[in-house]
C-alpha cells in the first residue's frame, strides 16, 4: 500500500521537478528562473524525504534540511544579485 | 701531495694576493711571484726522477664513483709545461707590475692571472683525465675574466665572451671525448689511459673518442677553423696577451695532443684530422698576420699559425716530429712572450698599436726595438736563434712525409709558403715599427723608453732565445729529452740538436722562406692592395650578429611556443591525459562481469534533468547569470545522487559547499561582465567539443567498465573497526577523523590557507564595480530589505542550533565538523546579507583569521595529546560515561580534532566571503530615502 | 615510536598557525618565529637524514592504524634527501625574504611554512590520496605565495598556473579512482603488492589510472609539452618565492621517482616501467625547449625559469635511464640544481634591486653599485647552472652522462646535455657581461643596499654548489645507495608488516 | 544505473573539459566546478553504487564503500578552497587587467619580445 | 557583564531553541534535556547582540490561535489556487497595497509571511517608511475585501501579541 | 517496511499522495501561469501542502512503524515555512526591479524599486 503511493508520490514530484526544469529554461526572466530553482531545491527536499521513507531510515533528513537551509540562501543570494549586484556588502 | 701543492699554491696565492692591494704595485707583485716561485721550488727536486724518464704520480681518492681523483703527474712533458707556465708567468707578474696603471684594480688582476696559472698548472699535472677537464675548463673562465678585465670596453666583453663561448663549447666536447675513453679503458688515470693505446684505437668508440678530443684540443689551440676567437682575445691587457695567447693556453691544446699522443696518435684519421687542420691553420695564420696593421694582431695571428705548424708537426705521427713540435712548444713561447711584451711596451709608451702611426721607433727606444727585432728574427727563422732550429726541423719532417704521388709536394711547398709569409710578417714588425720613417699622430709622443724593471722579463727571453738558438742541446736538451720521453711513451728517436746540419734540403728551404719573404715584404704594398680587394671579416661581428640571430630566433620560437595562452596550455594538458590515457583503454570490455543493474523512473528522471542541466550550462555559457543558476541545478542534483546512492554525508557536504560556490561566484559575477563575448574561432569549437567529447567518452566508458566489474577493498577492516576501534557508527566520520584523520588535517589547512592567500590576494584593491547590471538596469537602491532582515534575526540562533546538532552527531550519524561548519558560516552569511558588512561585523567581533588558525590548533593539538603517552600523532581514544539524568554517553578526543575542523571551517568560509563582500564599493546608497537625499 | 618522522610536518604546521594569529604582531616578532620553525625544520630533517642513511624503512602510522588501512609516513633515503634539500632551501629562501618580500603582506610567512608542510607531506607519504592532499596543500600555499606582492605582473601568469594545476588535480582524482576501483587499497606499498598480482582484464583500467598520474606529475614538473606555464610563473614570482618554487617541479620529479620504482617499478608485472618510455624523449626536448629559452631570454629571471626547465628534462633523462647509476645521477644532479637555480633567482633579484627601472633585463644600464660581491655570486651560480667546473653541475652532469649505456640514447643524451652546457654557456656569459659590464652614464636612484638577510640567503644557496663538491663523495655515495634502495621495491612493501604501538611482540 | 551513472560522469567531464578551455575567467571557473562534480561523483563510484547502504553501523545489512566516500568529502572541500580561489584570482585579473579574458589583456599591437629589446628609460643623473 | 547576560537575554528564545533541540534529537530524553538546556542557554549568549531589538511577545496565547487559523486558512485557499491552477479559466491577479497599522518591523515581516504563505496572496514589498504592503494577489475580485479580510484575520492578532 | 495499521497505511499514504499531489500542482502553475508574479503563487503550494504532507507522512510512519518518536521532520517545514515567505519577498522585489512583464489583466502597479 504505502509502496504503491510511495512510488506514485516520487513519480508525480519527479515529473514536478521536470516541469520545474522547463521554466527553468524557459524563463523568461532572471526571476523565473530563480524561482523554478527554489522550487527545484523544494522538490529535493520531497524527494530525500521520500527517499527516507522509501528506505525506512532516518538518516537523510538532514539532507533535506541542509536541503532547505541552502536553497534559502541560494535564492536570497540570487535574488540579492539581481537588485544590488553585490550579494554582501 | 707535493704536486698537488704546485698546483694548489697559485690558488692560495690567488687569494692572499688582493690583500696586498692596499700596499701597492710592488708589494703586490711580490706576494704574486711567491707562490710561482715555491711551486719552482717543490718542483726542484723531482728532475732528478724525471731525468732518467720517469714519471711521478700521487693519487689522492675523491669520487671513485666518477673516477675523478686527485691525481698528478710529473713527467718531461708535464714538466716542459710547468716550466713554461711557472717562468714565463714570473715575468709576466714583474711586466704587469709596470704595464698596469696604478687606478686599475690590480688585485683583482693578479688573483685572476694566478688563478689561470694554477689552472694551466692543472692541466698539465693531471693524471687523471677528468680532474684535467676540470682545469681544462677553469682556464676558460679565467680567461674569460683575464680578457674581459677592460670590461668596459665592448671588443673587450665581445671578444671574451668569443673566447669563452669556443673554448668552453670546445672543452664540452673534450668531455665527451675524455668519457668516451674512460669508457673504452675503464679509467680515466692517466696510466692506464696511455697504456691502453692499441686498445683505444681497436675500439669502435674510437673515431668519435678521436674527433671530440680533437674538437677540445683545436678549439683550445685556435686552429682553423675555430681560429678567430684568438686574435679578438687581444682585447686583453698585453700581459694576458702575452702569458695566455702566446706561452700557455693556447698550448693547452697542443699539450692535450702530445699528452694523448700514444693513446691515440697513429692512425690515419689522426694523420689526416691533425696534420690537415695543423697545415691549414699555420698557412691561414701566416697569410693573414701580414695584412694585419694592429701590432697584435700581427702578432696573433703569427700565433695561430705557429700553432698549426705544431699542430701539424704532431699530426704527422713520426715521432722526430713529435720531437720537433714539442722543441718549437718552447721556442714560440719564448719569442712569442717576448714580442708581446715588446708590443705592450710600445704600446704603453706611445699610445697606439697601429703600424700605420707607429713608425721609427728605433729612434725613440734602441733598447726595446734591439729587443724586439731578436726577437722577431728568431719568429722568422733566422740562424742562431732558437725558432729557426724548430723551423729547420720542421722543414725536415715535411720533407720526409711520405705521401702518395702528387700529395707528396704538398707538405714542403706549404711549409715553405708559410715560412715566406712568416718571415715577410716578421720583416714588417721590424720594419714597420722601428723603421719606415717618423711617427704619425702618436697619442703619446714623444715616445720614450719604458721603465727599467718593465724591459727585464723582455731581456730575459730574448737571451733565452739566444741562448738556445746558440747552445740548443745544453740548454734545453735534458729538458726536451724528458718530454719527448714522456710524449713518446719511452722510445725517444736520435734527433740531433745541433745549430748547424749541413747544406742540406731544409736548409735551402729556409733559405727560401727568407728571400721570399723579404721579396714579398718589399712588395708589400701590392700585396696590401690585392689584399685589400677582399672585404675584411670581422669574425667578432660575425659571431655578435650569429648570436643575436641565434637570439632572436629562439626568443620568437619561444614566443611561438610559450605563447601566453592559457587555452593552449590547457588543450595540450587535457589531451596529453586523453591520449596516454586512452591507448591502454582502448577495446576494454565495457561492461563487467557484475553487469547492469536496473534503474528507477524517478532515478532515471533526475539523470535525465542532471545531464541535462549540465548541457544547458555549457550551451547557455554566455548568458553568466542563467549559466550559474543551471550550475546551481547540476550542484543540486549532485547532491541527490549522493543522497540517493548511500551517501548522506556527502549529499550534506555537496549541497553546502555548492551554496558557498554559488554566492562566491555571484560576488565575482557583480564586477565581471554578466556576457561572455563570442570570440573563439569556429576551428577551436570544433576542436574543444572534440577534445571534450572524447574526454566525456573515455570517463563515461571507465565508469560503465569500472561499475560493472567485481570489486573488493580494504573498506571492511574500516567497517569492522569503526564502532570497536574509532568509537563512532558513521564509518565515513571515523575514516574522516581518526582512520584517515591525516587527510582531514590537510584538508582544512587547505582551506585555510585558501582563505588566507584570498584575504592576501585581495587586501588594498581596487575593483571598479559596475553601476547598472548587464542589461543596463541601475542596481536597486534597498540594500537590506525589512523582511530579510527580521527573518535573519531568529535564523541565526537556530542555525547554530542545528550547527551544534549536526557536529555532535557527526561521529555516529551523518553530519560532522565540516557541515557543521559549514551551516555556522552560512547563518552568519545571512547576517551579512541582510544587514550588511559594518552591521555584522561589529557583532561578530572576532578576527576569522583567529578563528581558522584555532582550528588549525584545535586539530593539531587533539592530534598530538596522544604523542604523550608515545601514541603516534591522530591517535584518537573514547570512552563512555555515565551520569545521571543523561545516562550513558560517549567521550571521544576525535571529537576535539572535529572541533578543529569546525572551527577552520567557519573561518576560513567567512573570511574568503568576507574578504569578497569587502571590496563592495562604499557610500552605495542604501535605501531609497538615500537615494532621494542624494539626488 | 619515533616521532621524528612527524615534525617536518609539524613544525611548520605550528609555525604556520601561529603566524596567523601574530598576524598583526611586530614584524620583527613575525621573523624571528619564523627564521626559529625554518630553522627546526632543517634540523629535524639533518636527524632524519642521518637516521635514513642506515637504509632501513621507518613508518609512522598516524592514530596508530596499521598500514594499509590508515595512513603512514616512510622516511626512506630518498624522502630524507627531499626533506633535507627542502628544508635547508626553505631556510635561506624565508631569510631571504626578510630583506624585504615579507613586508608585503601580513600572511607571507604562514604561506610559506605551510608550503614547506605540503612538501614535506609529499615527500612523505606513502599513501596515494594523501598524495594528493599533500599536493594540494603545497599547491594552494604555493598559489599564494605566487601572487604575493605588488603590482600586476605575476597575475595572469598567476591563474594560468592555478587553472592549469586545478585540471591535473581533477586528473589526480580520477587516477586515483581508476587505481583504487581495481586495488581496493591506496596504500602505495600495498599498492606495489597488489598490482603484479592482477589478472590481465584489470589491468586496463590501472594502466590508464598510472599514465594520467604520470601526466599529473609531468605537469607539476613541467615536462614537455606541459612546460609552458612555468617561466612566466616563475619569472614572476618574487625572489623567495622563485627560489622556493626551484623545488616545485622537483616535486612532480619526486612523484615520478617514487611511483614509477615502487608502485610501477620493475616488480609490476605487465605494468613494470609504466610510461618510462615516454619519459626519455620528452625529458630530452625538454631541455632542447629550456635551451631555446634561455638564449632567447629578455630577462634575468626569465633565464633562471628556463633553466629550471632545463634541469627538470636532465633530472628525468637520467632517470629514465632506467639504471641505478643514472636515478643516482639524477638525485645529486637534483639536489644541485635545486640549490643552485633558487640561489640564481636570489641573486638575480639583487641584481634587479640594483638597476633602478633596468631591473632583471639584458640591456644596457648605468653601472650598479655593489657589483663585486653580486657578480661573484652571479658568476658562480651561472658556472655551476651551466655545468662547468669546478662546481657541482659539472660532476652532477658527469654523473649523469657515466650513467648512460652505449648506444642511441647514450648519443642523444650525451649531445643534449653537452649542448644545453654549451647554450647555457652562451647564454649567461652574454647576460652576465651585458648586465655587469654594458654600462651606459647616469646613476641609479635609490639603489637597495646589500643587507644581511639578502647577501646570507642568496650566498648560503649559491655557496652550496661548492659544498656539494666538497661533499661530492659522500653525496653520490648516498644518492647510490638511495638508488640502490629505491630499486628493490620489495623492502619498500616490508612495511605493511610493522608493528603498532600496544599490538604483542610477538 | 550504471548507464545513467556512466552518462552524468561522461557529460560532466564533457561539460567541464569544454568550459576549462573557453578564452574568459568565468566559464572557466564554471568549467572547474562541474569537471570537479564528475571526478567526484567518479571517484565515489569507484566504491561501486548501492541503494541504501549508507555506511552507518547499525542501519543496514550490507554497507557500501565509506572509503571513496570519505575521499570523496575530503576532495569537495579541497576543490570548494581550490575553487574558491580561482574565483578570486579571476577577479583580481581583472582588476589588474582590465578585462576578464584568462590572458589578460591581448596587446596585439606590440609583440611581447619588443617590450624588452627596446633599451629601458634609463634613471639617468639630474 | 549585567545579570541579564548570564541568565536569558531572550527568554523566549532560549524556550524555543530547548524546544528545536528536542525536535532535532527526536523526542525527549535525558540527554536531550541536558544538551537541550545547555545550548538553549548558550546560544542566546552569543546571538544576542545580532537581535537587539528582540520582541516582547505580551499574549502568548493568542499566537496558538492565530497558528491555528493560519493552518486553516492555509489548506482551504491552497484547495482555491489548485483549482485555479487546473483550471482553463484566466486568473485575476492584482497589486494591492495594504496599509499597514503595525509597526513593530517582527510583526510586520510577520503578517507579510503569513500572506505569502496562504496561497493566492505573496507579500512583494514593504515601504520604507513601514506604512504600506505591497501584496500581489493571484485572482481578486475586490481588494478592499481582501485588504479587509487580511486586517480581520491576521493583523488584528499580531496587534494583540506586538503591543 | 515494517509493518503498520491497515488504517495508518491508508493515512500514511494519502498523506503521501496529497504531498505529490499539490507539488506537482505547484509545478503546474509555475507553467501555467501567465507571468513571473503569479507563478511566484506556484512554489508555495510546493512548500506548504505539498512537503508539509510528506513530511506528516514521514513522521507517522515513522513514529508508528518503530514505535518511537521522529519529529525532527516537523523543523524542515518549519524552515520552510520561515524562509518562503522572505525568498517570496525578494524575488518579487527583483522582478519589480527589473520591471519584468506582467499580464494585461493585472490591476494595481508595482512599486518602484
Ligand atoms: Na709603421
Ligand atoms: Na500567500
Amino acid at each position: 500500500m504505502i509502496t504503491i503511493a510511495l512510488y506514485v508520490t516520487l513519480a508525480m514530484v519527479s515529473a514536478a521537478a521536470l516541469l520545474n526544469v522547463y521554466r527553468l529554461v524557459k524563463g523568461p526572466d532572471a526571476p523565473d528562473r530563480i524561482l523554478a530553482l527554489d522550487t527545484l531545491y523544494i522538490n529535493g527536499i520531497a524527494l530525500v524525504i521520500l527517499l527516507d521513507v522509501a528506505l525506512g531510515t532516518r538518516l537523510y533528513l538532514e539532507v533535506a534540511l541542509l536541503m532547505a537551509i541552502m536553497g534559502f540562501v541560494g535564492t536570497v543570494a540570487l535574488a540579492k544579485y539581481l537588485k544590488r549586484g553585490s550579494v554582501i556588502e | 701531495m707535493t704536486l698537488s701543492l704546485v698546483v694548489l699554491l697559485p690558488f692560495l696565492g690567488a687569494i692572499a694576493a688582493p690583500l696586498f692591494a692596499q700596499a701597492g704595485r710592488t708589494a703586490i707583485a711580490i706576494a704574486s711571484s711567491v707562490p710561482a716561485l715555491l711551486a719552482l721550488a717543490t718542483l726542484f727536486p723531482m728532475w732528478s726522477t724525471l731525468a732518467e724518464g720517469g714519471a711521478i704520480v700521487q693519487t689522492l681518492e675523491w669520487l671513485p664513483q666518477l673516477g675523478i681523483n686527485f691525481s698528478f703527474r710529473l713527467d718531461g712533458l708535464s714538466l716542459m709545461f710547468a716550466l713554461l707556465i711557472l717562468l714565463i708567468g714570473l715575468l709576466i707578474i714583474l711586466y704587469a707590475r709596470y704595464y698596469l696603471k696604478p687606478s686599475e684594480n690590480i688585485g683583482k688582476f693578479y688573483a685572476m692571472l694566478l688563478c689561470f696559472m694554477g689552472s694551466m698548472l692543472g692541466i698539465v699535472l693531471s693524471s687523471n683525465l677528468l680532474l684535467m677537464m676540470v682545469f681544462w675548463e677553469l682556464t676558460s673562465l679565467t680567461s674569460f675574466l683575464l680578457i674581459s678585465f677592460w670590461n668596459h670596453k665592448q671588443d673587450a666583453r665581445r671578444g671574451a665572451r668569443m673566447a669563452l663561448a669556443i673554448t668552453g663549447g670546445g672543452g664540452l666536447a673534450l668531455l665527451a671525448g675524455i668519457l668516451l675513453i674512460g669508457r673504452i679503458v675503464g679509467s680515466f688515470e692517466l696510466d692506464v689511459v696511455l697504456a691502453a693505446g692499441d686498445q683505444i684505437k681497436a675500439h669502435a668508440l674510437y673515431p668519435y673518442a678521436l674527433t671530440l678530443v680533437l674538437l677540445g684540443a683545436f678549439t683550445k689551440s685556435a686552429q682553423f677553423p675555430f681560429h678567430f676567437w684568438l686574435p679578438h682575445a687581444m682585447q686583453a691587457p698585453t700581459p694576458v696577451s702575452a702569458y695566455l695567447h702566446s706561452a700557455t693556453m693556447v698550448k693547452a691544446g697542443i699539450f692535450l695532443m702530445a699528452r694523448l699522443y700514444p693513446a691515440l696518435a697513429g692512425t690515419e684519421q689522426w694523420f689526416f684530422m691533425v696534420s690537415f687542420t695543423g697545415m691549414a691553420t699555420l698557412l691561414i695564420g701566416a697569410y693573414v698576420a701580414l695584412f694585419k696593421h694592429d701590432l697584435k694582431g700581427l702578432l696573433a695571428y703569427s700565433t695561430v699559425s705557429h700553432l698549426g705548424l705544431i699542430t701539424l708537426l704532431l699530426g704527422m705521427g713520426t715521432k722526430l716530429a713529435a720531437v720537433a713540435a714539442l722543441f718549437h712548444i718552447i721556442n714560440h713561447a719564448i719569442f712569442k712572450a717576448s714580442l708581446f711584451m715588446a708590443a705592450g711596451i710600445i704600446d704603453h709608451e706611445t699610445g697606439s698599436r697601429d703600424m700605420r702611426q707607429i713608425n721609427g721607433l728605433w729612434h725613440f727606444m734602441p733598447h726595446t726595438a734591439t729587443l724586439a727585432m731578436v726577437a722577431a728574427a728568431s719568429m722568422a727563422g733566422v740562424p742562431l736563434l732558437n725558432g729557426f732550429l724548430s723551423k729547420e726541423m720542421f722543414f725536415a719532417e715535411a720533407l720526409s712525409l711520405n705521401l702518395p704521388g702528387i700529395w707528396a709536394w704538398v707538405p714542403p711547398i706549404v711549409a715553405t709558403l708559410a715560412g715566406i709569409f712568416a718571415v715577410a710578417y716578421s720583416a714588417r714588425f721590424i720594419h714597420d715599427v722601428f723603421f719606415n720613417g717618423a711617427p704619425r699622430n702618436l697619442p703619446i709622443y714623444p715616445p720614450h723608453e719604458p721603465p727599467r724593471y718593465m724591459k727585464i722579463p723582455v731581456e730575459i727571453l730574448v737571451v733565452a732565445c739566444i741562448l738556445v738558438g746558440v747552445f740548443p742541446a745544453f740548454s734545453v736538451g735534458p729538458l726536451l729529452q724528458a718530454a719527448a720521453s714522456a710524449t713518446l711513451g719511452g722510445e725517444v728517436p736520435d734527433y740531433g740538436l745541433a745549430v748547424f746540419h749541413g747544406f742540406n734540403l731544409p736548409l735551402m728551404m729556409s733559405l727560401a722562406a727568407f728571400v721570399g719573404g723579404l721579396l714579398m715584404y718589399s712588395q708589400r704594398h701590392k700585396l696590401f692592395e690585392f689584399h685589400a680587394r677582399f672585404r675584411e671579416i670581422d669574425e667578432k661581428a660575425v659571431f655578435e650578429a650569429v648570436v643575436s640571430w641565434v637570439v632572436e630566433r629562439a626568443r620568437s620560437l619561444t614566443a611561438l611556443l610559450e605563447n601566453g595562452s592559457l587555452q593552449r596550455y590547457a588543450t595540450l594538458l587535457v589531451l596529453s591525459a586523453v591520449v596516454v590515457a586512452l591507448a591502454p583503454l582502448w577495446g576494454m570490455t565495457l561492461i563487467g562481469s557484475d553487469g547492469l543493474t536496473p534503474i528507477d523512473w524517478p532515478t532515471a528522471i533526475g539523470a535525465a534533468i542532471l545531464i541535462f542541466c549540465t548541457f544547458a550550462t555549457v550551451y547557455i555559457r554566455r548568458e553568466r547569470l542563467t549559466s550559474l543558476i543551471m550550475l546551481s541545478v547540476v550542484g543540486l542534483f549532485v547532491s541527490l545522487t549522493f543522497a540517493r546512492l548511500s551517501a548522506p554525508d556527502l549529499a550534506m557536504t555537496q549541497i553546502s559547499v555548492e551554496v558557498v560556490t554559488i554566492v562566491l561566484l555571484m560576488l565575482a559575477l557583480f564586477y565581471l561582465p554578466s556576457w561572455t563575448p563570442s570570440e573563439d574561432s569556429k576551428a577551436r569549437h570544433v576542436r574543444d567539443l572534440t577534445l571534450a567529447g572524447v574526454a566525456g567518452l573515455g570517463m563515461a566508458a571507465v565508469t560503465l567498465a569500472m561499475l560493472t566489474s567485481p570489486f573488493s577493498s580494504i573498506s571492511d577492516y574500516f567497517i569492522e573497526n569503526s564502532k570497536p576501534g574509532g568509537g563512532g557508527t558513521n564509518v565515513v566520520n571515523v575514516i574522516l577523523v581518526d582512520f584517515r584523520g591525516f587527510d582531514t588535517l590537510g584538508e582544512i589547512t587547505v582551506l585555510a590557507i585558501a582563505a588566507l592567500g584570498i584575504y592576501a590576494m585581495l587586501r588594498n584593491r581596487e575593483l571598479q564595480a559596475p553601476s547598472t547590471d548587464g542589461q543596463g538596469h541601475p542596481w536597486a537602491f534597498d540594500a537590506h530589505p525589512t523582511m530579510l532582515k527580521q527573518m535573519s534575526r531568529p535564523l541565526l540562533p537556530l542555525a547554530l542550533m542545528v550547527s551544534a546538532y549536526i557536529f555532535l552527531r557527526g561521529h555516529n550519524l551523518p553530519g560532522g565538523g565540516f557541515i557543521a561548519g559549514l551551516i555556522t558560516a552560512i547563518a552568519l552569511l545571512i547576517q551579512y546579507i541582510a544587514s550588511g558588512n559594518h552591521w555584522t561585523q561589529a557583532r561578530v567581533n572576532l578576527r576569522y583569521h583567529n578563528v581558522l588558525a584555532l582550528g588549525l590548533f584545535f586539530a593539531t593539538v587533539a592530534g598530538a595529546a596522544s604523542l604523550m603517552f608515545d601514541y603516534p600523532f591522530l591517535t584518537s581514544t573514547f570512552t563512555y560515561l555515565t551520569w545521571p539524568v543523561v545516562g550513558k554517553f560517549e567521550v571521544a578526543s576525535a571529537l576535539v580534532f572535529d572541533l578543529g575542523v569546525y572551527l577552520t571551517v567557519v573561518g576560513a568560509t567567512l573570511l574568503a566571503l568576507v574578504s569578497l563582500g569587502k571590496l563592495t564599493p562604499t557610500g552605495r546608497p542604501m535605501s531609497r530615502t538615500e537615494a532621494r537625499q542624494e539626488s | 615510536m619515533n616521532h621524528w618522522l612527524i615534525a617536518p610536518i609539524l613544525i611548520p604546521l605550528i609555525g604556520g598557525f601561529l603566524q596567523v594569529f601574530m598576524g598583526y604582531a611586530p614584524l620583527r616578532l613575525r621573523r624571528t618565529l619564523g627564521l626559529i620553525t625554518t630553522g627546526l625544520l632543517l634540523a629535524s630533517t639533518i636527524i632524519l637524514l642521518m637516521m635514513a642513511a642506515d637504509g632501513s624503512y621507518r613508518v609512522y602510522a598516524f592514530g596508530n592504524w596499521a598500514p594499509p588501512f590508515g595512513i603512514v609516513m616512510v622516511l626512506d633515503r630518498l624522502a630524507a634527501l627531499m626533506l633535507f634539500m627542502t628544508a635547508l632551501l626553505g631556510l635561506f629562501s624565508h631569510l631571504y625574504s626578510m630583506g624585504r618580500t615579507d613586508v608585503d603582506s601580513r600572511q607571507f610567512h604562514a604561506l610559506f611554512l605551510f608550503q614547506l608542510m605540503g612538501l614535506n607531506i609529499a615527500f612523505l607519504t606513502g599513501d596515494l590520496f594523501n598524495l594528493f592532499v599533500a599536493f594540494e596543500v603545497l599547491l594552494i600555499a604555493s598559489y599564494g605565495l605566487l601572487l604575493h606582492g605588488d603590482g600586476k605582473q605575476r597575475t595572469i601568469p598567476g591563474l594560468h598556473y592555478v587553472v592549469l594545476n586545478l585540471i591535473g588535480s581533477a586528473m589526480f582524482l580520477v587516477a586515483v579512482g581508476m587505481i583504487y576501483s581495481v586495488t581496493g587499497t591506496l596504500n602505495m606499498a600495498d599498492l606495489a603488492v597488489t598490482i603484479p598480482t592482477l589478472a590481465a582484464d584489470k589491468l586496463p583500467l590501472v594502466e590508464a589510472g598510472g599514465m594520467i598520474l604520470l601526466v599529473v606529475f609531468a605537469l607539476k614538473a613541467a615536462l614537455i609539452p606541459l612546460t609552458f606555464w612555468l617561466p612566466k610563473a616563475y619569472a614572476a614570482a618574487t625572489a623567495p618565492v622563485a627560489a622556493l618554487f626551484a623545488v616545485m617541479t622537483k616535486v612532480g620529479v619526486y612523484a615520478i621517482i617514487r611511483v614509477y620504482t615502487l608502485i610501477f617499478g620493475e616488480n609490476a608485472g605487465a605494468l613494470a616501467h609504466l610510461g618510462m618510455d615516454w619519459i626519455f624523449p620528452l625529458a630530452l626536448l625538454t631541455i632542447v625547449l629550456g635551451m631555446i629559452g634561455m638564449i632567447g631570454s629578455a630577462g634575468l629571471r626569465t633565464l633562471v625559469a628556463w633553466q629550471v626547465v632545463v634541469s627538470v628534462g636532465t633530472i628525468l633523462a637520467a632517470f629514465s635511464l632506467l639504471n641505478e647509476a643514472g636515478l643516482s645521477a639524477a638525485l645529486f644532479y637534483l639536489v644541485h640544481t635545486t640549490w643552485v637555480a633558487a640561489g640564481l633567482f636570489l641573486v638575480v633579484d639583487m641584481i634587479a634591486a640594483q638597476r633602478g627601472s633596468a631591473t632583471d633585463k639584458i640591456v644596457t644600464a648605468p653601472r650598479m653599485p655593489n657589483r663585486t660581491f653580486i657578480s661573484v655570486m652571479f658568476m658562480l651560480g651561472a658556472v655551476s647552472a651551466t655545468g662547468l667546473p669546478p662546481l657541482s653541475g659539472f660532476f652532477a652532469k658527469l654523473l649523469i652522462m657515466n650513467a648512460a649505456t652505449p648506444g642511441v640514447a647514450m648519443a642523444a643524451l650525451w649531445a643534449v646535455i653537452l649542448l644545453s652546457g654549451f647554450i647555457s654557456l652562451v647564454a649567461y656569459s652574454r647576460a652576465g657581461s651585458i648586465v655587469f659590464w654594458r654600462n651606459v652614464e647616469g646613476h641609479i636612484n635609490n639603489p637597495e643596499k646589500l643587507t644581511f638577510p639578502h647577501t646570507v640567503g642568496a650566498g648560503a644557496l649559491i655557496a652550496m654548489s661548492i659544498a656539494i663538491v666538497v661533499a661530492a663523495g659522500p653525496l653520490s655515495d648516498y644518492t647510490d645507495a638511495t638508488a640502490e634502495q629505491l630499486r628493490d621495491a620489495s623492502a619498500y612493501t616490508s612495511i605493511l608488516d610493522a608493528r603498532m604501538v600496544g599490538e604483542d611482540e610477538s | 544505473m550504471e548507464i545513467a551513472y556512466a552518462l552524468i560522469i561522461g557529460t560532466l567531464t564533457f561539460a567541464g573539459v569544454y568550459l576549462v578551455l573557453r578564452a574568459r575567467t568565468f566559464p572557466v571557473v564554471v568549467g572547474l566546478t562541474l569537471l570537479s562534480y564528475g571526478v567526484n561523483l567518479f571517484l565515489f563510484s569507484s566504491g561501486r553504487l548501492m541503494t541504501g547502504g549508507q555506511p552507518i553501523i547499525g542501519s543496514t545489512e550490507v554497507y557500501s564503500d565509506p572509503l571513496p566516500q570519505a575521499l570523496v568529502l575530503t576532495a569537495i572541500v579541497i576543490g570548494f578552497a581550490m575553487t574558491a580561489f580561482a574565483v578570486v584570482l579571476a577577479l583580481r585579473a581583472k582588476a589588474d587587467t582590465d578585462d576578464d579574458h584568462v590572458d589578460g589583456t591581448r596587446r596585439t599591437d606590440l609583440p611581447e619580445e619588443a617590450k624588452h629589446t627596446n633599451p629601458p628609460r634609463e634613471e639617468t643623473g639630474q | 557583564m549585567t545579570a541579564e547576560r548570564l541568565g536569558f537575554p531572550q527568554p523566549w528564545l532560549t524556550v524555543a531553541l530547548f524546544v528545536v533541540w528536542q525536535f532535532l534529537a527526536d523526542g525527549v530524553s535525558g540527554a536531550s534535556v541536558v544538551m537541550g538546556l545547555i545550548l538553549a542557554i548558550v546560544i542566546p549568549q552569543i546571538t544576542h547582540r545580532f537581535w537587539p531589538d528582540h520582541p516582547r511577545l505580551s499574549r502568548p496565547w493568542v499566537l496558538v490561535r492565530y497558528l491555528v487559523v493560519v493552518f486553516y486558512d492555509i489548506i482551504v485557499a491552497s484547495i482555491t489556487v489548485t483549482i485555479l491552477i487546473l483550471n482553463p479559466r484566466r486568473p485575476r491577479p492584482a497589486f494591492v497595497s495594504y496599509p499597514l497599522t503595525l509597526n513593530h518591523p517582527l510583526g510586520v515581516t510577520i503578517l507579510a509571511s503569513t500572506i505569502s504563505l496562504t496561497p493566492g496572496t505573496v507579500s512583494s514589498d514593504v515601504s520604507d517608511d513601514g506604512r504600506l504592503l505591497l501584496i500581489h494577489a493571484l485572482d481578486v475580485d475586490d481588494e478592499a475585501e481582501l485588504i479587509r479580510t487580511i486586517h480581520e484575520r491576521y493583523e488584528k492578532p499580531l496587534l494583540e501579541m506586538f503591543q | 517496511m515494517g509493518s503498520l495499521h491497515p488504517v495508518a497505511e491508508w493515512i500514511v499514504s494519502l498523506l503521501l499522495l496529497a504531498g505529490g499531489f499539490f507539488t506537482l500542482v505547484g509545478a503546474i502553475g509555475l507553467v501555467r501561469l501567465p507571468d513571473f508574479y503569479a507563478r511566484l503563487h506556484g512554489p508555495t503550494k510546493a512548500t506548504t501542502l505539498g512537503v508539509g504532507s510528506v513530511v506528516i507522512a514521514s513522521m507517522l510512519y515513522f513514529t508508528l512503524s518503530t514505535g518511537e518518536i521522529a519529529i525532527t521532520e516537523i523543523l524542515i517545514t518549519a524552515f520552510l515555512f520561515l524562509t518562503a515567505p522572505v525568498s517570496a519577498n525578494f524575488l518579487a522585489k527583483a522582478a519589480m526591479h527589473l520591471n519584468v512583464e506582467r499580464s494585461e489583466e493585472t490591476r494595481g502597479q508595482p512599486w518602484e524599486q
